[in-house]
């Protein structure tokens, strides 16, 4: 079971959920994030004095799925997201030690 | 000078006041119904267009509508000082009360056309629009209407402004609006989506304070305190209540629940409608007009939205235009003004006739031809020199970031 | 037309001005005083209740309040067309400027109830309810005191409506906030939650918006330019400012730091009590009633809330409901009005004896009968056929998405 | 009553009623321009300066301003009933009114002071320095100009209060920010941070209140229905307009963009460099002072924030003091009242000499001195007492839940 | 050491914030999520528009534990928060190489 | 490759940048978290009703970087954030078994 973290421009969310849709993911977390990286801020200006912004708003999606949808994603997030400018963002990769779903009480792969 | 001029001098000072504070009204309703993004500039477009309204109607716009006519087309005296023109209503009020009533009034209709194109027009061609609608397109109709032009001769009824202000300012922000384009994400593959605002408490005071000043612009156009503010006050309230209800129901039997900005949207179309004949109708057509306005702007703002699809983030087209236009038709239908008197304004439920409907097309007609000519000529220059639009990387991020280097939320956003 | 009817029009024009925009000082105040996920929800109950008060108040209501005595109980005649009646007073203003100050007037009480029933409400029963109170319980009431009914034949003092408008409005408030329920969460196995506020910004807003309302309420209750304005003025402002003083203090001392929404509700609190005996007492009477204010407020409330347990989210019955009657009752104390002279009314301290005091108590304890009474006849019947209460799951969730399908700040919320 | 009088006290009550509400707009212009953790705070100063201001000022103030004159220094009599006194303008008005008018002009002095301290100071010394700035500061200069003090001897001019109302507030807004010293943050190791506000639309909506409001603020300083309201309105208004528009093009050269803030600020720099004038100068002088109001507030609020490093986060010094000293200079230059007549004032451009400006310049500095000296001594005893300024911690956490124990929007922060 | 995301409604934090203490938690974080799962999102619909929104806010209550912790959490947190219906959320665990306490320094298990 | 989630009080931001910075990290994310821990929260008071806030204001500022940084990255932390009080944060360290960086498709440690 793994946990993937894909980092993204909030305006790609709605096509990454499709994708994530198709690969047969069952389940997500979407949270609003500050990001840095490669990609610059911008400046802004406040009554006559500048400041620099360099963290941009991001949207991380999280979602835990089996081992074999990993490559499926990887593949199809880069297909719809790269835009080949700095700021498309990352996808991390991560062990998921177990699952639960509370409902139920199942765990393992069986709660996704 | 005499007591009755100076009660009218405090009417029309009250008056005007309050048609001033529609910018609030204006600026708080379009912010709320628009993106946090863009709120800034929303702001930003809202105090210039007055700012540069008031300037360019006092040095030019009110000579052009109420200086010596020029064969009933435009006022040609009086400009850069036009206190010093003869009017009549200057000796019944002053000079500056007038121009000042006048200006507020002007303001009004070049800030309609701001929420219609609002969160992706760049804003240096919106202030040379907006420059120009208070400068010449607007005085040009106001000079047909109220100041001695040829509608006016030809018996035309419009009290308090449902062609002259919104009408035109609502002509403007369709052909405004259609021309910019609409937002990224409105339209996808033959899809409507809804880009819902960020504030409808504010949206929802921005309609209270309107409706409130809406009894200035009413009740203070009869220039002077007469024994009919009460009766202006009396319609223009129930239309208002009468749409909003109806509003309420259609949306609330189409869409299953009451729909809220909508509804908002039912108060002001309510306003609209009522403003050309609420001197001159009953109460109880008042609450007809209400029914009608609260219908059209259900199926309206719809058909503007799902079948012409011109993206209108506030509404403007519904509220302004259509029941603008709607409202001096209906003048002819329930106008019942001193019936039996030489003064009669009687529509055709009334036994007028059909001759004041005719006059009343006849007009909004007009000034429907001028105000999309003028602005689809306008809008269409600016187009090809400056360009009207912001590219899309920047509606992306926002007109607040892009055009003002500013965030108007900041603590609730980037850190 | 009199100059001096012409004036007496203009002002009572801009007290009904003022009056109407109480609305948005109240949408305001509710709103802010609750939870976002309702926000929608309060602001469609308070343009619903306006709009549908409007209309009921001027075909039936007006009728039921101004129109000749059935009695001293009810007013019979006028339905449909109230303009026709032969009131004295139509002749002194204009008919249509009466029936427009009564109205906005009316529309003030029915929406008095709708934060004190808010956030869980369902919207349906509420605008039956709202259409009731506006139709008959403020009319009778009205009629009693204000149109000639049994209370103004006894020597009943109530200016600008402690009792007619607030007390009616907060005794309404109370059974309804009472048989609907509190929030849940409210109170958990016998422990008294805090639900805040959304909004303390926009509830300041609307308090400021609502005292400067509260200058057309009550000097515009003369309904004529008189040399009183000022005096009215003067107390009113002073009863605010203590009340609000007082209150701060209290809870700086009470709860180790002064309380900020508390305080907000001290100056409505010094508001409403001076409401009754603005005309009537002196600048330093208003002083000490604004001082009682403060104290009820802070002790009202939190009897309300901890100890009877009636869940009243933005104060309403500690405001309108407390303040209405005491500001009632302070008339038979602190009256001073012409002494010495014909017109001549004076309280307790002033050596007018207890007569006065007797009548405003027996005044008040009528209106509170009448009212709790019908208010719960009428909510029981909701309560009994639709319902009065959304489900637990819809409550939870917000009433804007549950009964408008929308959510009033969608940049900060659901993505 | 004579109907001219009554007429009179309409205006005056309307003049009043705006007045009072720019109390709202304060409270939102500071409000927005600062950070959400302090909303609370700087509501709860803006609402207790009103309330203590109006309360001493009735009791106190108003009898040191208009009281018999004790060597054209301050006011002697009249002190705990300042009705009593027999003024001439109380036979004009009456005394309620104009001691209203006189407590709404002085909690506006009083107000100004919040903004520019906000962020940072404790909640007790503010409300000490607020109430003797309402007792004794402020009635002490409007002895000197408006209540028959020794400036108003020898001529000089501050109509509606560019001096006595905007300099005395923004001289002791000046003295606090520098006692108080700097936001944690604004200056560190030298650099100049921007600390920005949270609620841009809330701060626009401050400032389209305040524009209203200053119509009667302006208008109403006739204190009585005259043929000038017009002329007042106008100049107002066209100062405020080309500030707006000079402020907007100045940053947008500046800054690359055109600042929204700065160009809020700048309408309110407009409207407080044309008080003093706005009786006396022409339309096209209002212009011209409205286009130096522009430059004075962008190089103003620079030189202060950047230079002087005084921090003062919305911008009062800049709007208040220089433009209030400003305007009062400019009527040296521009007054053209009334020219060929005895009542004639008249500036150095139209002829009059050096004379008014000098009368004007030794006015504006003796307010300065008086004004700065007094609030030097208040600061500083205070800051020696109690203390100005809350911990390091409290205010990095925010002064809501320090002063208050409170958030002003709950649902939106902590869960 | 485990961490436990513990995806929850809203309306349940309190509950789950009182499971943790008693089974002797040290600390938390809390973040405001969106999710989207077996739980279907409900239509809302804007001046005559309607849209669908698939996400539903929830909470993700993050807590970094000794394993031997875990088994109480799981059950307890299942007992509170389960109501049976979809959308009760899921519990997925980690493992934690290292803490450490920036206060003092300490890392490893005595830094919870 | 590791992921640190650095816990912090939310004024010590623009100082735990510029230390990630000087370690050479390449990439970071922020997200506001409500945390608890042995730091005690406040009083608040609504109308005359005490509520406890238990949960306080946090900064949660993760980035994936090499093994070889965690140390200098822990140590710097410390160095600027430690203020001795209760609420000073932790760090938490964790495995990440891959990175890919959506625009390049490079994965592994050339991605961050
Ligand atoms: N090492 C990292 N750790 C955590 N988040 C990262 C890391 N690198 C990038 N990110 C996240 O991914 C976003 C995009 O990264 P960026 O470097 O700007 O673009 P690109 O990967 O296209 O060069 C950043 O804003 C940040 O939120
Ligand atoms: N595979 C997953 N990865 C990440 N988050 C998930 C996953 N599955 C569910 N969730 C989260 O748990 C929440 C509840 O899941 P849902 O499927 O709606 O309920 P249930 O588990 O009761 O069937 C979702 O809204 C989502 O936030
Ligand atoms: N075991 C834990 N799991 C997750 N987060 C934690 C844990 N312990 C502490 N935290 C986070 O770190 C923050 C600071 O912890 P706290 O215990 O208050 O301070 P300190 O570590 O200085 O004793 C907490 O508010 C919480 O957000």
């Amino acid at each position: 079971m793994k946990k993937l973290e894909i980092i993204i421009r909030p305006e790609k969310l709605e096509e990454v959920k499709s994708i994530l849709h198709q690969c047969g993911v069952t389940g997500l977390m979407i949270t609003n994030v500050m990001g840095y990286g490669n990609q610059r801020g911008f400046t802004q200006m406040y009554r006559g004095t500048e400041f620099e912004v360099n963290l941009l708003p991001k949207i991380k999606v999280e979602t835990v799925v089996s081992a074999d949808k990993v490559a499926c994603i990887v593949e199809n997030v880069r297909g719809v997201v790269a835009s080949g400018t700095p700021g498309d963002g990352k996808i991390f990769v991560y062990a998921v030690e177990d699952a639960i779903r509370i409902r139920t009480g199942e765990s393992g792969g069986s709660a996704l | 000078m005499e007591l009755s001029q100076l009660l009218n001098i405090v009417w029309v000072m009250v008056g005007s006041v309050l048609v001033f504070f529609m910018q609030a009204g204006f600026a708080m309703v379009e912010t709320g119904f628009t993106r946090a993004k863009n709120a800034s500039n929303i702001i930003m477009k809202n105090v210039m267009d007055f700012t540069i309204g008031s300037i360019v109607f006092y040095l030019i716009g009110f000579s052009l509508m109420f200086g010596d006519s020029v064969g009933g087309i435009f006022g040609g005296s009086g400009f850069l000082s036009p206190e010093k023109l003869g009017l009549s209503v200057f000796a019944d009020l002053t000079p500056p009360v007038f121009i000042f009533f006048q200006t507020v009034f002007c303001a009004t209709a070049a800030t309609i056309v701001s929420g219609a194109v609002a969160e992706r027009t760049k804003f240096l061609p919106y202030l040379i629009f907006s420059a120009v609608i208070s400068m010449v397109i607007y005085p040009v109709v106001g000079h047909w209407i109220w100041g001695g032009g040829w509608l006016s001769k030809i018996g035309f009824v419009d009290f308090a402004g449902s062609t002259v202000v919104h009408s035109v300012g609502g002509w403007a922000a369709l052909v405004g609006a259609a021309m910019v384009g609409p937002r990224i994400g409105k339209y996808v593959k033959g899809k409507v989506n809804a880009l819902p605002g960020h504030n409808i408490t504010l949206g929802a005071l921005g309609v209270f304070i309107l409706w409130m000043c809406w009894f200035g612009f009413n009740a203070g156009s009869t220039l002077g305190a007469t024994d009919e503010l009460g009766h202006i006050a009396m319609t223009t309230n129930l239309a208002a209540c009468a749409a909003a209800f109806t509003t309420m129901l259609i949306t609330w039997i189409r869409y299953g629940k009451p729909d809220v900005s909508m509804t908002l949207n039912g108060v002001l179309a309510g306003l609209v409608a009522i403003t050309a004949g609420c001197q001159v109708v009953t109460i109880k057509g008042a609450l007809v007009i209400g029914v009608v306005a609260g219908f059209l702007i259900v199926f309206g703002i719809e058909f503007i939205d799902k079948v012409v699809k011109v993206d209108d983030p506030v509404g403007a087209v519904g509220v302004h235009c259509l029941n603008g236009v709607a409202g001096t038709l209906m003048v002819g239908l329930f106008a019942n003004y001193m019936p039996g008197t030489e003064s009669a304004i009687t529509g055709l439920l009334y036994g007028g006739g059909l001759s004041l409907l005719g006059v009343q097309a006849l007009g909004a007609a007009s000034v429907a031809a001028w105000t999309i000519g003028t602005s689809f000529l306008l809008f269409g220059i600016l187009k090809k020199t400056i360009g009207l639009r912001v590219t899309e990387q920047e509606e992306t991020i926002g007109l607040d970031i892009h055009e003002h280097n500013t965030q108007a939320y900041a603590d609730f956003m980037v850190k």
